[in-house]
């Protein structure tokens, strides 16, 4: 009891604390430099309707390669981590999944895939982008596993997309280094007419390359924690 | 400051509460996700500007001054990292509990102080 | 050119590509993993060349727009400094993981090449959002790692490290966003002047960010999970945790310094200071090994942190490269030596720090277990060296007096317990073999060449060094590499070198610093003779030896202050490791290194003070400082402990009696009188001081006189023959203090005589004691008993020996009373003088202990068989005792370059008429003396001789015994216990409170220490809480207006 | 060797001579006083003459080893030295003896090279009681040369020197001159280590005749014992000539020195000698330590004070 | 050494009592006789050694209780320059204080052997002449001089002090007049002596002489 009042006290000083960013921090009626670049000159150097797009694929280009990254070795290390099986299983009890979900899952799976690629590749023009997309796409996978109990993603196979796009995104990312201003430059395509699919540069391919390896390294995840057996 | 930005900030608070004082690892990632979120909630309200809409030029924003009209685009790119972010880190620590059960059979922080001094 | 972003993009790409070629070989995936991280070694090392060459530094814009609008890299000699770093530990770390990484799987490789991919992020990127992804790159990736190996205790670290780490991303995040809030950017070069720190919430937010970083940094006591990690990961991985990803840190630190408001310094800098005294003591009960380490590297990053943070509080900065040495020889020191640590843990594999004693049947592990030992603790020749005394020096000009106590009681503290923990690896008692494998074994090795290699490349950075004083060093390298030559042969070469070097050093000494150079050479030179009489195969001594008695003539011919100091501290270490040698002198070993370094620091802070006053590093300059009470309180003190002054002789005894016999005659004749020299050095430039009205050398006085006094007293009591003369020696110092303290011509004169006679009397002795040991195999007098009969020669040489020391006349020890005495009378100390004549008086109980208990009396049934000890223990005996008949006989041999020598500092008081030596008030002639007893001794002796035919030379049991026989020689020999009475009478005086008091101190310590650690209760929660108290705690210290 | 060295040795064999003729009458003479005091006629004057050549005229000895040999030798040695370096009647050239060899530290510390020789000696005798005796001795000669070096200390600051000649020279011309009167306190805290340094009662456990025979020279006889007897005799009129100088204005011719060696002797041997019990080794040690060493360091303190 | 390197060693003693180990711990030589120096100067000797009279009391008997009184002032011995003297090495006669009994006569045997020659020894009441009230004991020696030779007796049961005094003016008439050789007579009858102690010392466990 004495200690959750510690701690209690603890997070009110805490609270007290953290005070200066709610009383002095006063709510933003300016864009700051930054922004107001990106805001205004965005569209015009990178072509990218939208701009928040434009600020995660190419102004802060290196920070989302760090993300995929993150997810990456996320995935990587969920795997490192549960290489070994249980010692003392005790399975789950197993039961097939229901006529409905299995069903649904069939009628939305299809959909939920074309939605997930919709995103990323119009990540550019509308709100979304390569993490939405593939956690759609994951969605779906989920979906699927959910509706198939038995049935398992081709490891090699999802594993073999996921290096591959990677790759492709530092390929990418080389090519703006040599072709145009700098790592992760999507400039050295052309920007093409601003609306359209194919336009801002490479930041379609960029996030397209990020939705499928978003979604394979989630996809990964799911699969490994589903198999699990605690 | 804005209504988000307290209600983050409350957020955390609550979330740091509960790491701290539930036993129960599960529930203890519970709440890191409730602090992640509120940290969430609070980087979004930065970059919000009152009146103000999303940097998506679009049909709507047509021909208007877009420094004057859009809100601020990096909150809203850098909140999409650290959710991934967030994300990432709550799968390991997910898998962490997996692992430690696996050892003890418990989900209770105390049972795992072997290591101490 | 090569772009550095491709250090990222090589090992992202290897990353991405290991699981898909691994599907077709894994070979091919092992050589992509290595070659990934070779490419970005050569980068980083490109760079590093590059910019050493004047190259201009890398800036690195991504996306091909300039900062602030998007993110850029920068790499300046700094970053690549700890890149290289980080790299090549990478590298090796690889090397040495390569078999556990193929046991388990390629993700390990992929992990760690992005965590290292991670770390060089953190050191080149000026993003702070970019940043934050570095970090938690790097985090992710550790707390993946940290399963290799896969059991309980790994992974309740892990979890334990996942919460902390929550926390701080947290933490950090809050600060990003609102230091992008308020000064509008995300780069650091763009918010350092963006009046971020106007505002409260400004500096809250740089708080939380540097918060969070320090938590990286594992401080005191926000750190238990820390500790739990380093106990718990594979070897491998903590190395990385403790050397790449703290020096990453560290940089991210020193990068975030520009944008710090200037009061945050302080509060680093007490963090820092807390965390290296804390985690040293706490240190101090820790009997893991690995968490001993992990301790360590707690510590060591305390004191880098709070290093960075004093510098960077200087009014007046020297000069660059004293940054460069402080910061670059503490960091690389801490780096290349936990790292190497760490691995050896891993060879090793003993958790206890007690079972590392196998780590004795492998020397090559052992020399660099040793030299890493070392390297940590800051001795010489390693760079943490270099940067301690360039630090002290720096805080003392700074006037940060109370940073050097607080960082030279840590650094004691941590040389307790790491000298502890070596102190167990060197005595081995078991069998038990280390499996070592050249891929593990070279990057230690490698690591230790890294550290000897900068630590003497340090000579040049740092002002006022010279690579001749570590030279020595050079030729115990080359002797240890001769190891397979036959040992007399080595032993010649050393006897050669020490020879050659007293003929180059000699003549270029002046007048008491030559005939000091007389006692420290020569007298070597006769005592290495001794150790001709080795058999076995030993490894180690006559390096250290070697290394040891040159430096000792280095100490002479010092100019600096940093010389000096030099000098000193390798005497000291390779003392310490001569000591550590002997059978059962763990623990001995371990009080003299400490004592000896608790001097080394206070000389240390003594020529830091002197520093603050001069300007200077010369010795000369010490004479112009006019208030120089402290600096002669440091210093002297510094030097009394080495001599083992009463009250902090605790240390000599037990070193004394637990070195191996032939190095004790070392340790007693030649090194104690490097604090006499010391001394005097201390007194011919700084005078007579005064400290608050008191005449400091009126204390030295009484000091010395009551060494004198309990020194012989203690040796009155003792049972073992090499603790009673460990106590004369103390007792004879003390007499050359008193001596030294009378601050006159004549008392100069006596300090210096007596310290040629002791050396030739306690050389003798111990010489004596050594042969005889080699014979008998106890220590026990009473044990011993009428080997008169079977060791003559060694008998006559002590006999000799023990009328010299008693200072009956004759021989030569009676002029060194009578100089005592009249210096005494002359200065007007006659209560020292009284007190002196009693002590020399009591020296007569011990001097008859020895004779009688082991030359005299009945000889031992078990020893009856017992011959003369090997020549070599006889020759050098003989040397030395020709010494003192030479100057017995003719006084002015010695006594007149003495008084030349001394007439340069004060006037002649005393002058000679023939061989009469008259002082202001009474005289003395040897030669005189000495006639006149052999005229005595002659005339009785003829009578005697005269009625040698009536003699019946008898048997040892033809003695009369109440009418009985006696029935054993052990129960007729009286010796046991001899003076029974005199303790009964005088006893309570040699009760050992003096090593209670230190005894109870160490106890107290400890005890802190252990009641500390209790904090880390090994719940991750609590820790969690801790961090939580602790980010409280700073902030409302910080006190944010 | 030179004429003036012949000189020199021919006028210190004269002085010893005649010492040791004096010295043995001493002894002889007290043991007569000492057998009056307790009531008997005591033996005759000449008998320690008669022991010493009985001793010396033993057809047998035995020697227990080298050391054993020549402990009597050291021990005579000391005593003769001792003698020889001090000046033994002030202005005589032929009782100058040796005194140019050194001052009076070079007296105290040559006393110690006898005993330390003939402790040795006694030593490889290898009977139990001769070290038990040693080690007595020593522990005593350590407490009664406190007051002792305490009370000469005074004794070179009231004088300014450290030379026997000198410091009788300073107390010529008036009885009043001389040290016991002008510094009192020293000259007591040197009695009382006299007394000690006499070894007769109360300090006399080191030869202590009842429990271990005879202390040190338990195995000693024959000419050993002739030699340890003579230098009794020498070693004790040095002794008592040293006090005489130090304390009592020295003699300048013979009768004197015969007088004053006489009364000191009186006092240490007869006066507290045959009235006292003994003292166990550690009593006497706290003694020497307590009174005589306050009482000579007040005799220090009150000089340098002046 | 330099003892006894001139002398030629005649024989060595067998010294059966001891153990093997035990023998190289005590000297083999047996005693030889020795000779006055010059008549004139053995004359002054023998008058020294007549009026320094140091004794060994050995008082396993009720003699000794007769010794101590000499020692006071009534009798005071001193005056004929005797003194006591509490070990072998330093005394010149042997008192031997009454009955031998057979444990006795070891140590009277060892410390007569250990006193430097010339010794004289004092045989004290009838029972060391012919055994006395305890001549039929199982247990004493009737006759002292078949194990040592002894140059005065002094009859009585007990002898007074007085006795013991005219005694021992005896004893200096017999040594100035040189017939005191006791030590010689023994050394030339070693083995006699030697056979008889040993006939009724059954533990015999010395070197068959004590040096």
């Amino acid at each position: 009891m004495a200690k959750r009042f510690i701690t209690l006290l603890l997070i009110a000083l805490l609270a007290y604390m953290f005070l200066p960013f709610i009383v002095e921090v006063d709510e933003t009626s300016q864009l700051n430099r930054v922004a107001e670049k990106y805001v205004t000159a965005g569209p015009l150097e990178l072509g990218a309707a939208n701009l928040v797009t434009a600020v995660i694929v190419t102004y802060r280009g290196l920070d989302t390669l760090g993300e995929i990254v993150v997810l990456f070795i996320a995935a990587v290390g969920i795997g490192f981590l549960l290489r070994k099986p249980s010692k003392k299983k005790i399975a789950a009890p197993k039961r097939s999944s229901s006529e409905i979900l299995r069903t649904g899952s069939d009628f939305l799976i299809p959909l939920l895939i074309l939605f997930g690629v919709y995103i990323f590749t119009h990540g550019h023009l509308t709100p979304g982008g390569g993490f939405q997309g593939g956690v759609v796409l994951t969605s779906a996978a989920l979906l699927f596993m959910l509706s198939n109990t038995e049935a398992r993603f081709n490891k090699q196979l999802t594993e073999v997309i996921e290096s591959v796009s990677g790759i492709f995104y530092l390929i990418i990312g080389i090519l703006g280094l040599i072709l145009a201003g700098g790592f992760l430059d999507s400039r050295f395509l052309q920007l093409g007419e601003m609306g359209r699919l194919f336009s801002a540069g490479a930041i379609p391919i960029i996030y397209s390359i990020i939705g499928i390896k978003v979604g394979m390294e989630l996809i990964g995840i799911l699969e490994k924690l589903r198999k699990e057996e605690i | 400051m804005t209504v988000i930005s307290i209600l983050g900030f409350i957020l955390i608070i609550i979330g740091l509460w509960g790491m701290l004082t539930q036993k129960n690892i599960i529930k203890m990632i519970i709440g890191f996700s409730i602090i992640d979120t509120g940290l969430h909630l609070v980087i979004v309200s930065i970059g919000f500007i009152k009146g103000r809409t999303a940097p998506i030029i679009s049909k709507a924003v047509e021909g208007l001054d877009t420094g004057k009209n859009f809100i601020d685009p990096v909150p809203s790119a850098l909140v999409l990292t650290a959710i991934v972010i967030g994300l990432a880190i709550t799968a390991l620590m997910l898998v962490y509990a997996v692992k430690l059960f696996r050892f003890k059979r418990s989900l209770q922080i105390e049972d795992f102080e072997e290591l101490k001094w | 050119m090569v772009n550095p972003i491709y250090i990222f993009i090589t090992s992202l790409g290897a990353a991405f590509l290991l699981n898909l070629f691994q599907k077709i070989n894994r070979k091919i995936a092992d050589l992509i993993f290595f070659l990934t991280l070779a490419v970005i070694n050569y980068i980083s090392l490109f760079w590093f060349y590059q910019l050493l060459q004047g190259y201009e530094a890398a800036k690195i814009y991504t996306a091909g727009f300039l900062p602030p609008y998007s993110i850029n890299l920068y790499l300046g000699i700094e970053e690549a400094v700890f890149l290289v770093l980080i790299n090549l530990l990478g590298f090796f770390s690889a090397v040495y993981l390569y078999k556990k990484f193929r046991e388990i799987s390629i993700k390990a490789m992929i992990l760690y090449l992005v965590l290292i991919m991670g770390l060089n992020g953190l050191v080149m990127t000026r993003d702070l959002f970019n940043l934050f992804v570095f970090l938690e790159i790097t985090s992710i990736t550790t707390y993946a790692l940290i399963s290799l190996e896969d059991n309980k205790y790994s992974l309740t670290a892990g979890f334990k490290f996942i919460i902390a780490g929550g926390l701080v991303s947290t933490l950090f995040l809050i600060g990003t966003i609102y230091l992008y809030r308020l000064g509008g950017s995300l780069n650091l070069d763009f918010l350092v002047n963006s009046g971020v720190l106007n505002t409260k919430a400004g500096i809250l937010a740089t708080f939380l960010l540097v918060f969070a970083l320090l938590i990286e940094l594992k401080p005191f006591p926000a750190n238990g999970w820390a500790l739990d990690v380093y106990q718990s990961v594979h070897p491998g991985i903590a190395a990385i945790i403790a050397s790449a990803s703290s020096a990453a840190i560290f940089f991210v630190i020193y990068k975030f310094i520009p944008l710090m408001p200037s009061s945050f310094l302080p509060l680093l800098a007490g963090i820092g200071g807390v965390t290296f005294v804390f985690s040293n003591l706490m240190g101090l009960k820790q009997t893991d090994a690995r968490r001993l380490l992990g301790y360590s590297s707690i510590a060591q990053m305390g004191l880098l942190l709070a290093a960075l943070a004093l510098i960077m509080q200087f009014d007046n900065l020297q000069s660059l490269s004293s940054i460069i040495v402080i910061i670059g020889g503490l960091f690389i020191n801490h780096f290349l030596a936990k790292a190497g640590l760490f691995w050896l843990a891993g060879i090793v594999q003993k958790r206890n720090i007690r079972s590392w004693k196998i780590i004795a049947n492998n020397p090559p592990l052992l020399l660099v277990f040793g030299g890493f030992i070392l390297a940590l603790i800051g001795l010489p020749p390693f760079p943490g060296f270099w940067a301690k005394w360039e630090l002290v020096m720096q805080l003392s000009a700074n006037n940060m007096m109370v940073w050097v106590w607080i960082i030279l009681a840590g650094s004691l503290l941590e040389a307790v317990y790491l000298f502890r923990w070596f102190g167990y690896a060197v005595k081995n008692t078991e069998v038990e073999e280390i499996r070592t494998e050249a891929a593990q074994y070279l990057p230690v090795l490698i690591f230790l060449l890294g550290l000897l290699y900068l630590g003497m490349e340090g000579t040049h950075l740092v002002s006022g060094a010279d690579s001749i004083y570590v030279l020595p060093v050079l030729l115990g390298v080359i002797l240890y590499v001769l190891n397979w030559l036959p040992n007399k042969l080595k032993g010649s070469l050393c006897l050669l070198a020490v020879i050659y070097f007293s003929y180059r050093l000699l003549p270029a000494l002046q007048d008491i610093y030559q005939l000091f150079g007389v006692v420290f050479l020569i007298g070597s030179a006769v005592l290495l003779i001794t150790t001709f009489a080795r058999k076995d195969i030993f490894k180690g001594f006559y390096p250290l030896l070697i290394i040891m008695i040159l430096s000792l003539g280095n100490l002479l011919q010092a100019k600096t202050s940093l010389q000096f100091f030099l000098s000193w501290e390798f005497i000291t270490i390779t003392s310490y490791l001569l000591i550590l040698r002997g059978k059962f002198s763990l623990k001995a070993a371990l009080i003299y290194i400490t004592f000896s370094l608790a001097g080394a620091y206070l000389i240390l802070a003594g020529m830091g003070l002197a520093f603050r006053d001069t300007g200077v590093v010369s010795l000369a300059g010490l004479a112009s400082i006019v208030n120089s009470g402290y600096i002669y309180v440091l210093l002297g003190l510094g030097f009394l402990i080495k001599i083992g002054i009463v009250g902090f002789h605790v240390w000599l005894p037990g070193a004394y009696t637990e070195a191996e016999d032939d190095f004790t005659p070392f340790l007693s004749a030649v090194l104690s009188k490097m604090g006499i020299f010391g001394l005097i050095m201390l007194a011919i430039l700084l005078g007579e001081p005064v400290l608050k009205g008191i005449q400091l050398n009126y204390i030295l006085g009484w000091l010395g006189v009551l060494t004198a006094f309990f020194g012989a007293l203690l040796a009155a009591f003792q049972e073992d023959i090499k603790k009673l003369l460990a106590y004369s020696s103390l007792g004879q110092l003390g007499y050359i203090v008193l001596a030294l303290a009378i601050h006159s011509h004549l008392g100069w004169v006596t300090s210096i005589y007596l310290t040629f006679t002791h050396l030739l009397f306690k050389g003798i002795l111990f010489v004596a004691v050594a042969g005889l040991l080699s014979r008998v195999k106890t220590r026990k007098m009473y044990e011993m008993g009428g080997l008169i009969n079977n060791m003559p020669l060694t008998f006559i040489s002590v006999l000799i020996a023990i009328i010299a020391l008693s200072g009956v006349p004759p021989l030569s020890g009676f002029g060194g009373k009578w100089l005592l005495y009249s210096s005494l009378l002359e200065k007007g100390w006659y209560l020292q003088a009284g007190l002196a004549f009693f002590a020399s008086t009591i020296a007569f109980l011990y001097c008859y202990r020895i004779l009688h208990s082991v030359f005299l009396g009945q000889p031992k049934t078990a020893l009856r068989d017992v011959k003369e000890p090997s020549v070599w223990y006889i020759v050098p005996q003989y040397l030395f005792l020709f010494g003192i008949m030479a100057i017995s006989m003719y006084p002015n041999l010695i006594l007149k370059p003495v008084m030349s020598a001394v007439s340069t500092y004060f006037a002649s008081s005393i002058y000679w008429e023939d061989y009469t030596v008259i002082s202001s008030l009474g005289y003395w002639n040897g030669n005189a003396v000495m006639m006149v007893t052999m005229g005595v001794f002659m005339i009785p002796l003829l009578w005697l001789l005269f009625r040698i035919k009536a003699v019946t030379k008898v048997k040892q049991f033809n003695i009369v015994y109440a009418a009985e026989r006696p029935d054993r020689p052990e129960t007729t020999h009286y010796a046991h216990n001899f003076f029974a009475h005199y303790q009964k009478a005088l006893g309570f005086l040699a009760r050992p409170k003096v090593t209670e008091f230190w005894g109870n101190i160490a106890e107290v310590i400890h005890s802190v220490g252990a009641l500390f650690r209790q904090l880390y209760t090994g719940n991750g929660q609590t820790y969690a809480i801790h961090i939580l108290i602790f980010l409280l705690i700073s902030y409302f210290i910080l006190g944010v207006k | 060797m030179n004429s003036v060295t012949l000189i020199l040795i021919g006028n210190a064999i004269l002085s010893l001579f005649l010492i040791t003729i004096w010295g043995l009458t001493l002894n002889g003479m007290v043991m007569k006083i000492v057998a009056r005091v307790h009531g008997r006629f005591g033996p005759p004057v000449w008998q320690p003459f008669l022991d010493i050549i009985k001793n010396n005229a033993k057809r047998t000895m035995i020697a227990h080893g080298t050391m054993f040999f020549l402990g009597p030798v050291f021990r005579i040695a000391s005593g003769i030295g001792t003698y020889l370096f001090i000046p033994a009647i002030f202005g005589s050239t032929v009782f100058s003896n040796f005194s140019f060899s050194g001052d009076v530290f070079l007296v105290m510390y040559f006393i110690f090279f006898g005993q330390l020789g003939m402790a040795l000696g006694a030593g490889e005798s290898g009977h139990p009681y001769s070290p038990i005796g040693v080690s007595r001795g020593l522990a005593q000669m350590t407490a009664f040369e406190v007051p002792f070096s305490l009370a000469v200390i005074s004794l070179a600051v009231q004088y300014n020197t450290l030379s026997i000649t000198e410091i009788v020279a300073a107390q010529q011309g008036s009885i009043l001159n001389w040290t016991i009167f002008t510094n009192p306190l020293a000259a007591i805290a040197a009695l009382i280590a006299l007394l000690g340094m006499n070894m007769h009662n109360p300090f006399s456990i080191v030869i202590a005749p009842q429990e271990i025979p005879i202390g040190p020279p338990t195995e000693y006889h024959s000419a050993y014992l002739g030699m340890l007897q003579t230098n009794r005799a020498i070693f004790n009129i040095a002794k008592l000539v040293l006090y005489m100088n130090l304390f009592f204005g020295g003699a300048t011719n013979f009768i004197t020195l015969i007088l004053k060696t006489f009364l000191i002797y009186i006092f240490t041997s007869v006066a507290v000698g045959v009235a006292f019990p003994r003292f166990r080794t550690e009593q006497s040690i706290r003694f020497f330590l307590k009174y005589p060493a306050l009482i000579g360091l007040l005799a220090i303190i009150i000089v340098s004070i002046k | 050494m330099i003892f006894g390197k001139k002398r030629k060693v005649v024989t060595k003693l067998e010294n059966d009592g001891l153990k093997a180990e035990e023998k190289e711990l005590f000297c083999d030589l047996p005693p030889r006789t020795y000779k006055g120096l010059g008549k004139y100067v053995e004359k002054f000797l023998n008058w020294a050694r007549a009026n320094s009279l140091w004794i060994l009391g050995f008082g396993t008997g009720c003699g000794a209780i007769e010794l101590r009184p000499l020692m006071t002032a009534r009798y005071d011995m001193f005056r004929y320059g005797i003194a006591p003297r509490p070990t072998p090495r330093q005394s010149s006669v042997f008192i031997i204080g009454g009955y031998a009994s057979i444990k006795t006569i070891k140590r009277i045997v060892r410390s007569y052997e250990q006193m430097q020659s010339p010794k004289f020894v004092i045989a004290l009441g009838s029972c060391t002449i012919n055994g006395g009230m305890y001549w039929d004991s199982y247990n004493t020696v009737n006759r002292i001089d078949y194990y040592i030779p002894v140059d005065i007796y002094i009859a009585g049961c007990m002898p007074r002090p007085e006795a013991i005094i005219a005694g021992f003016e005896a004893l200096k008439k017999r040594i100035i007049a040189g017939k005191a050789e006791g030590a010689n007579k023994y050394a030339e009858n070693f083995s006699w002596y030697k056979a008889n102690q040993k006939k009724i010392i059954k533990d015999w466990n010395m070197p068959d002489y004590n040096w």
